[in-house]
């Protein structure tokens, strides 16, 4: 077969296409050929199969995630919104800060360096695209069981590719998550956030405007990558002369995307594009038809234009291709000498494949023949939306009546056990072995990374301001209650940037679950994601983007539900910062917050191999007075220091506090095992000074927050009512672990 | 005084030198790997990063860059060079300090708060630190391990051009716990940690690395 | 005692960001032969005696489970000399 | 078109981390054929028609300038088939 083009395509009606192996089912091609009138010619079909595939069309999720847009609270605050390749927030002093989490599960298990590597990248251009300088990443990250050998496998793979990746684009990593649950032995998640900063005039939109505008394809040369899976077969049947299989893998190049950082910013900093989109996935299929409906739809693009890597490639698979580090921009004709000087500069391929046309139509030619010509609405956004069935698994019901009552201590031998069984356990252990391998310093901004609550960079140097970043996700919570989980995750991740003194203003999110053609798993979906609308427009604050990732799962068992939640804030004095942690002796420790029974959930719980319960349920009044209370706090210099408890509890937070610069603590509680073990969401180390007790209990009364001493910092052990165990035992269970695990 | 800080396709941490510059109380001047052109500068910075990706050999390619040819002749003239971390890997590739930097031991990629003793404070570079002062400063590398053949360490070692050492675990391998060199004369500087992550208690471990500003502005003077 | 190489190379089709980085230094140093170059691993493994062929076996086994990443790379297995 | 192949090794001397990390591997996997294992680089240059004695002098001097370096590497060179 030869080159298939669009007067075939009228010519010959009747020619069987290969739709179901593409991943189409028959009513979505049936559709195809309504709104063409015809048959697509091939490569419509490879651009409408890639666009309309789950993971660019959110066919599954649309009528869901809708509720971000209509349930949001109006806020000026936010410059873009949802729809975008990442939304973009208004911090201030005229600068606007973007950021946005993605995943890339599926190819991480695959080829984890790789894929971690090139997960990375991708969310980088995200930002880029906006017309943002990328100034941090975080990563946060789900794996099978710590001691499982494929564990072994793919967590220092992949653990090197965000590294190798992000440290050699100079980003600073200022933050992330690892945990560990069987469920995620066949399918660890590897979910990426990059947070970029501009001037409020920077900000850059896909958009193809402009008849006579060209079409600007830079950055890295067009090769087979990424045509795998389903388009293994599409490679295959579209007879390419080339490879039989095309790579399923993409291997990224940072360096490439370096330069291609520095260049575009380069060419935005002239203001020479008029619209920009990064080519992630579905390649050049999503990049013209996106670009070209952000206008008024009229494009023309020569294919054979297309830098390639490899000549074998076919129209389809160009068209397909995720070749990693590649942008397209639209660039005025008066302007397009000064583009290619500077591409020229850093030694960017760029050529010029097409232009915006005053037509309504995508037409895209190869050696002069007519191949795809289409509305770019029908590719871009049009695609099928499915209302899935939904239903309430049995699980919920069942796991709701397990008695959750794993061995709690109380005498002074099981604190003392119980605490370095905590210390050490993977999901509390000290994850230096990981954040070690990568930088946290490059660029010289970073003020808070890892192990604090949040990550913390400066935007201004002249005026302090910076923005702080957090994400969280409770899985297990959200088994239990994916409403609540989701609200749960938010109300911590806002948290843990309120700790440090930095006011919540938007939040972004990655949904890992399974098969979104299982009910259960869709019920768990769309309870997640009415939790969070809820739970967003209750705290006032805006969704600015995401990513949804089906399909995690290992045959029919899906991982536990994963909301990764991120939220960014705003502090405008850097300086003043609350950090986690005390390094004197003398100061009075207190929690804010109450502690109820909650060990549903809890890490105590799974560590004794419970998973079931119920989870709490999230007050989100009492965490906006928390949030309050520790930003006045903070501008008023009250605290010496604050800490956030969530998985792991109290135990886990005295662990940090105490071991973060050697610095002991003698705490009196009752209760231990619960006020210890506990996972009550809403709760809060602090530490002041002895002058500073009165101001912190009118604050907390004001703020309507319970309050209560819990003890003292100094001396070299923690003390735990009569139980007493050295910062250096304390120090080895909770460092040995990894270096156990991963050598 | 103009201290140039050369950018290279790749390089990252120019603007933190060149920010560490400033605080010293310098200027910085930006140096661009593809102009063969020093700008009248007084001493000169290879920055940290990856450049070009630190494909083939960390420093091999872009030890060709237009900009090496006058900066070769200026710092054999005397002119104070310090190579920080890809710098410093430069500076070996261009075999303007003898040795070269390899694979850490451990395999890994490092980021660290890094003890390290200044044990050659006559150095262009060093000279605002006291003898065998330690200091604490980031060191952040994959291919850090400092190797040269036996001759060369005991000439090192005899002409005290290990300007600083590792303090406690050898942290990738290096020979003798090297963590910096210098040419005979002292105005070349290999360094392998980060001086320039550590001019201000908000953003690094401490105020340790100015030091090493402070003293080619002070070397200058002389 | 012999040597027996293992040559670990990426697959044709997969990006090689090494090889792509030295063919475009070689003509900025004058070195114009290259129209392509790709960067790959040499093992060298020194075995007691003259391999056998089950060693050789063997080795190959190694190669493909430790070695090489089969999902992205190619190998060959030799004896030296 | 041809295949000029220059393999470099860390010379004898300079530890080698990479080769003995996979030499410490392969007997936790069961493999016990090593008595040594060694790591280096292959790069396969690619040249237009077969190689003239003049192009592999010129690929000498690219792997002494670029390719290796000659502190801590040995190199040789070969044409491929
Ligand atoms: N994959 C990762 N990358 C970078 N930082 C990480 C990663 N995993 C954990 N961290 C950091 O380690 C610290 C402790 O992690 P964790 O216990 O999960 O925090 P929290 O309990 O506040 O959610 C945090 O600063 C977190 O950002
Ligand atoms: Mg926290």
């Amino acid at each position: 077969m030869s080159l298939d083009t669009v007067a075939k395509a009228k010519a010959n009606p009747d020619t069987p296409q290969p739709f179901a192996e593409l991943g189409l089912k028959p009513d979505e091609y049936a559709s195809i050929k309504e709104i063409l009138g015809r048959r697509p010619t091939s490569s419509e079909l490879a651009m409408y199969s890639v666009m309309w595939s789950e993971h660019c069309s959110y066919k599954s999720s649309k009528v869901h995630l809708k509720q971000f847009g209509e349930k949001a609270v109006k806020t000026d605050a936010l410059l873009v919104g949802i729809g975008e390749n990442a939304g973009v927030v208004d911090v201030g002093q005229g600068y606007a800060v973007t950021f946005k989490v993605e995943s890339h599960n599926h190819p991480s298990f695959i080829e984890p360096y790789q894929g971690a590597a090139t997960g990375v990248g991708g969310i980088v251009r995200d930002i880029l695209t906006m017309g943002a300088r990328p100034i941090a990443v975080m990563d946060p990250l789900r794996f099978g069981p710590a001691d499982a050998p494929d564990t072994r496998r793919v967590l220092p793979g992949i653990v090197a590719g965000v590294g190798g990746y992000g440290n050699c684009l100079g980003l600073p990593n200022i933050g992330g998550e690892v945990v560990f649950d069987e469920t995620y032995l066949g399918n660890p998640l590897v979910n990426a956030l990059c947070v970029g900063v501009m001037k409020h005039s920077d900000i850059k939109l896909a958009k193809a405007a402009g008849a006579g505008n060209l079409v600007v394809l830079y950055g890295a040369k067009t090769g087979g990558d990424g045509i795998g899976g389903v388009s293994v077969l599409a490679s295959e049947t579209f007879e390419s002369k080339g490879p039989a299989k095309r790579p399923a893998v993409q291997v990224g190049d940072p360096f490439v995307e370096k330069v291609l950082i520095e260049c575009s910013l380069e060419i935005f900093a002239e203001d020479l594009v008029v619209g920009i989109q990064d080519l992630g996935g579905a390649g050049l299929s999503c990049a013209t038809s996106e670009l070209a409906s952000g206008g008024s739809g009229g494009m023309k693009v020569q294919l054979d234009k297309v830098p390639l890597r490899d000549p074998s490639l076919s129209p389809e698979e160009i068209l397909m291709s995720e070749s990693q580090e590649r942008m397209c921009a639209i660039v005025e004709p008066s302007k397009i000498d000064r583009f290619l000087e500077i591409c020229k500069k850093w030694d960017v391929t760029s050529t010029v494949i097409g232009e915006v046309t005053d037509g309504t139509h995508l037409e895209i030619t190869f050696n002069g023949e007519l191949i795809v010509d289409v509305p770019p609405r029908t590719v871009a956004h049009d695609g099928p939306v499915y209302n899935r069935p939904l239903a309430q698994p049995d699980y919920i019901n069942q796991v709701a009546k397990e008695v959750i009552n794993p061995p709690l201590p109380t005498t002074a031998a099981e604190i003392k056990s119980t605490m370095l069984k905590v210390a050490g356990t993977p999901n509390l252990a000290d994850k230096s072995w990981i954040t070690d391998q990568y930088d946290r310093y490059v660029q010289g901004n970073t003020i808070q990374s890892q192990p604090d609550d949040s990550g913390m960079v400066r935007i201004d140097e002249k005026t302090h301001l910076g923005v702080a970043v957090a994400t969280d996700a409770n899985a297990n919570w959200s088994y239990l209650n994916p409403y609540e989980g989701a609200k749960l995750a938010l109300a911590e991740a806002a948290r843990n940037i309120a700790t440090a003194g930095a006011k919540p203003l938007a939040v972004t999110n990655c949904l890992n679950f399974g098969s979104p053609e299982d009910p259960g798993v869709m019920w768990q979906f769309a309870e997640t994601v009415r939790g969070l609308a809820d739970g967003c427009l209750e705290m006032g604050l805006p969704v600015t983007g995401g990513n949804v990732s089906f399909y995690n799962q290992t045959g029919t068992v899906a991982i536990l539900p994963t909301p990764v939640i991120g939220v960014l804030g705003v502090i405008d004095d850097v300086r003043t910062r609350t950090p986690m942690s005390f390094k004197d002796a003398g100061l009075e420790l207190f929690l804010l917050g109450a502690t109820d029974e909650n060990l549903s959930g809890s890490e105590w719980a799974y560590i004794h191999g419970m998973r079931g319960g119920i989870a709490p349920t999230a007050d989100l009044q009492r965490e906006m007075r928390l949030i309050e209370l520790l930003v006045a706090g903070n501008k008023s210099a009250l605290f010496t220091a604050a800490h956030d408890l969530s998985q792991g509890g109290l135990a886990i937070s005295l662990i940090e506090m105490v071991l973060r610069h050697n610095v002991g603590a003698t705490i009196a509680i009752d209760k231990p095992g619960i006020s210890l073990l506990s996972e009550t969401p809403g709760r809060v180390v602090v530490a002041v000074t002895s002058a500073k007790v009165d101001e912190l209990e009118n604050l907390a009364g004001k703020h309507s927050i319970p309050l209560s001493k819990i003890g003292a910092t100094g001396g070299d052990s923690l003390v735990i009512n009569d139980a007493t165990i050295s910062l250096d035992e304390l120090r080895t269970a909770h460092t040995e672990t990894f270096k156990k695990l991963f050598g | 005084m103009k201290i140039g800080v050369v950018t290279f396709p790749g390089t990252l941490d120019d603007r933190d030198a060149a920010r560490a510059v400033r605080y010293a109380g310098g200027e910085a001047v930006a140096l661009w790997h593809d102009d063969a052109e020093l700008k009248g500068v007084d001493a000169v910075i290879l920055p940290g990063g990856f450049s070009y990706g630190d494909y083939l050999r960390c420093g091999a390619i872009s030890r060709f860059s237009p900009v090496m040819e006058p900066l070769i002749a200026a710092a054999m003239g005397g002119m104070p060079l310090l190579g920080i971390c890809n710098g410093f890997q430069v500076l070996a590739e261009a075999h303007l300090i003898p040795g070269a930097l390899t694979r850490n031991q451990h395999l890994h990629f490092l980021c660290t708060d890094q003890k390290i003793r200044i044990e050659n404070n006559n150095t262009a570079w060093t000279n605002s630190y006291t003898k065998d002062q330690e200091i604490v400063i980031p060191l952040k590398n994959g291919e850090g391990s400092y190797q040269c053949d036996d001759e060369t360490l005991k000439m090192l070692e005899g002409e005290g051009r290990i300007i600083a050492r590792y303090v406690g675990e050898n942290p990738n391998g290096s020979r003798n716990l090297i963590a910096g060199i210098s040419n005979e004369r002292g105005n070349i500087v290999g360094l392998m940690p980060h001086p320039e992550h550590a001019i201000d208690a908000l953003t690094g471990p401490g105020v340790d690395g100015l030091g090493f500003f402070t003293s080619v502005l002070k070397a200058m003077v002389k | 005692m012999a040597t027996i190489v293992v040559d670990v190379m990426l697959k044709p089709e997969i990006l090689d960001p090494q090889g792509k980085a030295v063919a475009s230094a070689l003509p900025r140093l004058g070195f114009t032969f290259a129209t392509d170059v790709r960067q790959g691993k040499r093992f060298e493994i020194t075995v007691d005696g003259e391999p056998t062929a089950a060693q050789l076996a063997e080795v190959e086994v190694a190669a493909e489970k430790l070695l090489s990443n089969p999902v992205i790379e190619n190998f060959t297995v030799r004896v030296e000399k």
